[in-house]
């Protein structure tokens, strides 16, 4: 790789170079954006296709697709316990994509997954044919957890290529110039990681999102916090601290899941999806209410 | 895919050192939040290993010595020189304490968390053998430790359970998937995420992110270090060949480390054929886990490097009846040597190893671990096929087999193996 | 009974060398048919092993070196330091091939009887150390070998029976009284008796007739030797003090005699306390194996010595959680040197040498053998009792204790000892 | 100890030097004496008397005494057995002592057993006492199988003090120098080891044993020989290759044991033995008159 391709790489991800679908950054436009994630396959290709509209009729802006992998690294017991459900009633990359080209709503819809079936997708290595045909079936981003900024280039590079969103998240851990080279490169939303841990529904609302949303407070990018949201409640405390949107997954997963075991009808868990969806959007508008007028600049 | 593709692929655009890259290989995929840590890895690995700042090095290289046992012996296998015709020597890694390789690893990190200021180690274990050399470095040093380990392996895995109990770690058994080691491996990274400020990862082998490859290869090359030295000294020369097993690829990668720029040095990875080289992709199951011969290109685990995975990119599990060898990559840097031909991968299947197991121990007296056993496995496929090693070989003695003992006894017997010594002597009950 | 007459009956009237007398212990008191054999084993002995005659001990070195791992290391325990305010080293045995101090010895016999023309060798063992040393060295040195094992034994160690027979020994069970060490020793006796000719007698200790203790035991000085010459390179100077295990006497002897003219290194065997100190003539049996403190005068397996024995002159069973102390007596040099009073003798009951085996494990991360762990056991009895030991104490770890795992865990709950970490890992069954 | 002391010692085994009582070489006279052995208290004290007797009627010349050790290093399964059945049964030191006393025969009585327990007999450490209280209850020797010459200078002291015999085994092994050292030493008779091994009855009845008795063809002391003798054409065998006597213990304790085991009455027992005896007194009697008449001097 020449220098030229570095630097192309590297400028590609400057904040104002920073291409992507409008449609993700628009979701927050309002504040109090609600965005849950689901295991896509999980329990079945069908149930999920109904519970992922029913979030979006439950008041979702923005909705995570997650695309098992066998390796879930960063995820807690909950989504892994979705993420082999899906597996075993086998999803797919291309299964995937036919999902989200069979689904029927009008969110925008985010991609998240891990990087090795980016990269082995299609007949060529690398992560272009991933990207290409997550634009065909009008996804609009990816959020993937072990892709760190550093090696996110030819991600971001095929993303611009298609005007997708990258998306990345800022740890409790992340500072000085890691900040500084993801906010180079990001796109679309960032994900806030409330606090350190893998994904999974926790009672308590970390301290550590004021801090974490302090430190952003100059990206000109919706933040969107996530780890730990189960209640509308929650919802509405970190809303209330700043965020322009909360990433909810472990604590719908909860509900599939139990659906699942409990042998309920799918049309029930759909219901409760819904239900629990009204419930955090309910807050995080609340929390975003309460905020003073933002300076829009 | 063209070379170039490749090239570019591999490539990383903003690090500032370049140590993380094997070729395409290696780099840092994990989550946001171990990144901060890496880095702080990385700068004391700097710091501290390659710089030998406030003695670690010193310290490490006498611990190793008193503790561990090094060094460990080059010697003569007598009754294998003259069945090959060839002289063949063990470098004997069997003699650490703990009985493997992994103490030279687990010791350097452990003592390194110890200058990093950590307050506690973890570490992910499948059979057991890192987990206790982890456990004993970390009794050795009073530095709390706490090893996960798949349920599975926590049940079929016991004397090292005791072992690493009785060494004062905790074990955490891993409820996830079929619990063996590579869900205990993600669990491990898991709990790195969560207490990633006060805890160091203790990794197993040559793989996971940078500095991982190249930290665990440079505690791990000792035995080179050592064995070349001692071939001069014993052989007046150098050996024409290095076999080594594979898994990971740490003590491959401490056996061939300072025989690499030799050029008149052979370096054979003996991988575990398993039951089979073909793979059952509908399963997602590969009954072996010759990764370097068959696998290719893709991510886990934090690196960049060699996998068994489905043509989906989900990793496969991967199948050996040597469980130090049963995991579904390898280290970055392997996967490079064996890429640009310096490094030649090679298979032995689990009968093979087997037989190459009781060969050892009776012509020699030396109960090699399963691991190691491949390497033998192949020494002897290679001469009896006619395929010339070379007047002198070194072979490396990665671990002791009394962990073994009882899967061989099953094994052997469900094989009908003829190399094999019978064990009647339990059947015939004395009238006591 | 008088000095003169303990002296006089002591006194051999017509050997040609005085060599197998310890004080007024030693001997052979054997059947007639074995003292050619013996007669013949001497001579070997002074022409190989006491005048390196055809290179013997040149052999001898280089094979335990690079066969056995030798140097062992002697290593400072650093938490025991500073748990005892003194400078606690460790001379490490366990780190031998096969995991203790028995290799020295058996690879020295089987060589011997190499260089004698014998064609097999035959040895008795109890817990199985021995017998897994002896059968490591003859298939290292292609010679056939049988090793004598109590039916019970064979039935309570399969992991050393299993080792055994996968290098190649033949394993016979001895089918006699209970089955244990005592019984081995004696069937392996009779077996020499009937094929003395062709068969060396590899003893498993400093004990027996002349010339197996003094030739064990030199066999054995490699530990001193080396522990003497470290010593003085890493302290500057002799320890103050020198501790050990015993029970035939084999490691003691090898850890004392090159210290043994330096008077200002004071010496402690210490022997299994079992239970109790106390005995049941009325059964037979001694609750310990504390020969060298409760026992007295005696013959047994052919030599002169301390024994536990009732008075009449019936040997006693002794008893103690670790099977290798179990043997009612010791070798006839160190009973000698404890009546000079140049070896102070001392016990540790079974309780006091699990808790060292934990703390040992835990502080040091080093897993001792239930016999090492006595040692353990006094140094922390004499410490914490507020006897000096010194400023400066070798402990010799004669053996690894991954033979006692089960046996620890079992006893320890059985005591419930709090030093100990608890198991309960197995118990919260996973859903796999 | 001085030179004096050893010298009285080495003296007192020497050839000429060489006491004990007559019995024990008067026994052999005849030729053809047939020596017996059993356990004594196996399976326990009374039918152990019982057993005794029965041999001196089947015609026994000699009787060795069995003093039950602990340890039986020289002893093959049968005899061990025998030896454990006796020391289960209470046999002790005195309690033998005892049982010589009281056993009424008028053949002379050798006591075997091992050197520990002569050792460690009475208030003193050695031989003495030991020695002193047979020659009290009327025995006329030892055999010792685990004290060869070397180590027999206190016992053959002892025993030259109260006159007893000091008897000593020659193995196949035995030759030379330790020919001539045990030729000094010995008193009674001679114990002819017939092949290498443990005690215990056997088929065949070894080559061996006309090799050993050429060896000690000019001893002036009757030679028995023991190991593998069970049956009236063994015992004639041996007797015409030379032997001045058979000593017979296993296939004699094989009847003691199966006794034992079938729960037979002592008398049938004992009545089995005597027949045995007779069977092998009657051999070894007709082996002697085989011969050629000997060259007494
Ligand atoms: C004795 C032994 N050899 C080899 C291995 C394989 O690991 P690596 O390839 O990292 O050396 C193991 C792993 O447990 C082992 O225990
Ligand atoms: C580790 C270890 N230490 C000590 C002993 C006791 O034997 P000795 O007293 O001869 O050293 C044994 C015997 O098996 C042993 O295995």
């Amino acid at each position: 790789m020449g220098d030229d391709a570095a630097d192309a790489a590297g400028a590609s991800g400057s904040a104002d170079s920073r291409t992507g679908t409008d449609a993700t950054a628009t979701a927050f436009d309002g504040g109090g954006a609600f965005v849950p994630y689901l295991a896509v396959g999980d329990p079945t290709y069908e149930a999920s296709l109904e519970y992922v509209e029913a979030l979006a009729r439950g008041g979702a802006d923005l909705i995570e697709l997650g695309l098992p992998f066998s390796e879930p690294m960063a995820e807690g017991p909950t989504i892994q316990g979705a993420v082999t459900r899906a597996l075993e009633a086998g999803m797919t990359p291309d299964r995937f994509f036919e999902f989200v080209s069979e689904l029927d709503v009008d969110v925008p819809l985010v991609c998240m997954t891990y990087y090795n079936l980016i990269y082995q997708y299609g007949s060529s290595d690398g992560p272009r044919s991933f990207v290409e045909r997550a634009a065909e079936v009008g996804l609009e981003g990816f959020v993937v957890p072990d892709l760190p900024a550093e090696e996110a280039g030819p991600l971001r590079e095929a993303c611009d290529e298609f005007g997708l969103d990258l998306i990345f998240i800022v740890a409790p851990t992340t500072r000085g110039d890691r900040l500084e080279r993801m906010m180079e490169r990001v796109s679309g939303y960032v994900y806030v990681q409330a606090r350190l841990g893998a994904t999974g529904a926790r009672e308590d609302v970390s301290d550590q999102t004021g801090e974490s949303l302090e430190r952003l407070a100059d990206w000109e990018i919706p933040k969107a916090v996530g780890f730990g949201i189960k209640t509308g409640e929650h919802a509405e405390r970190i809303a209330a601290a700043g965020a322009d949107g909360i990433i909810v997954g472990s604590a719908l997963v909860d509900i599939v899941a139990e659906g699942h075991e409990d042998d309920r009808p799918v049309e029930e868990t759909a219901d409760r999806l819904a239900e629990k969806a009204r419930e955090l959007k309910a807050g995080a508008t609340r929390g975003a209410e309460s905020l003073p007028e933002p300076e829009h600049p | 895919m063209s070379e170039t593709e490749r090239g570019r692929e591999g490539e990383r655009t903003d690090r500032t050192t370049a140590d993380g890259q094997f070729g395409r290989y290696g780099g840092q995929y994990v989550p946001e939040a171990l990144m901060p840590a890496l880095e702080e890895l990385e700068d004391a690995y700097e710091r501290y290993v390659l710089e030998n700042e406030d003695g670690f090095m010193d310290e490490f290289e006498r611990r190793i010595r008193d503790f561990g046992g090094r060094p460990t012996p080059l010697g003569r296998a007598d009754r294998l020189s003259e069945r090959y015709d060839s002289e063949i020597y063990l470098k004997r890694e069997d003699l650490v304490h703990g009985g493997a390789h992994k103490l030279n690893n687990a010791l350097g990190q452990v003592l390194l968390a110890k200058y990093m200021g950590k307050e506690r180690v973890i570490a992910e274990t499948g059979a057991g053998q890192h987990g206790t050399a982890t456990a004993m470095a970390a009794a050795h040093l009073d530095m709390p430790c706490e090893v996960y380990m798949g349920r599975t392996d926590v049940n079929r895995q016991r004397p090292n359970v005791f072992r690493m109990r009785i060494n004062g770690a905790e074990v955490n058994p891993v409820d996830i998937g079929r619990g063996t080691l590579k869900e205990a491996i993600s669990e491990t990274m898991r709990e790195w995420s969560r207490t990633v400020e006060r805890t160091h990862y203790v990794i197993g082998s040559v793989v996971g992110p940078h500095p991982f490859p190249a930290m665990v290869r440079d505690f791990q090359a000792v035995i080179s270090e050592e064995a070349r030295e001692q071939a001069r000294e014993q052989l007046g020369s150098l050996p024409d060949a290095v076999v080594s097993c594979a898994g990971g690829g740490s003590n491959t990668m401490g056996a061939f480390h300072h025989f690499v720029p030799d050029d008149s040095v052979d370096l054979y990875a003996v991988e575990a054929g398993g039951s089979s080289l073909e793979v059952d992709e509908e399963a997602g199951v590969a009954p072996n886990s010759a990764t370097l011969s068959t696998g290719d290109e893709g991510v886990l685990h934090g690196a960049r490097t060699t996998l068994l995975q489905d043509s989906d990119g989900q990793i496969m599990e991967s199948h050996s009846v040597s469980a130090g060898l049963d995991y579904s990559g390898v280290g970055p840097e392997l996967a490079h040597l064996v890429d640009e031909g310096r490094v030649t991968p090679v298979t032995v299947d689990d009968t093979a190893a087997l037989e190459a197991f009781h060969r050892l121990s009776t012509d020699e007296g030396i109960i090699p671990a399963l691991e190691t056993s491949h390497a033998f496995g192949y020494l002897h496929e290679a001469f009896e096929s006619g395929e010339d090693l070379g007047e002198t070989v070194v072979v490396n003695v990665s671990g002791r087999g009394d962990k073994d003992l009882e899967t061989v006894i099953e094994e052997t017997e469900k094989r009908g193996l003829e190399s094999a010594p019978d064990m009647s002597v339990f059947e015939t009950g004395g009238g006591i």
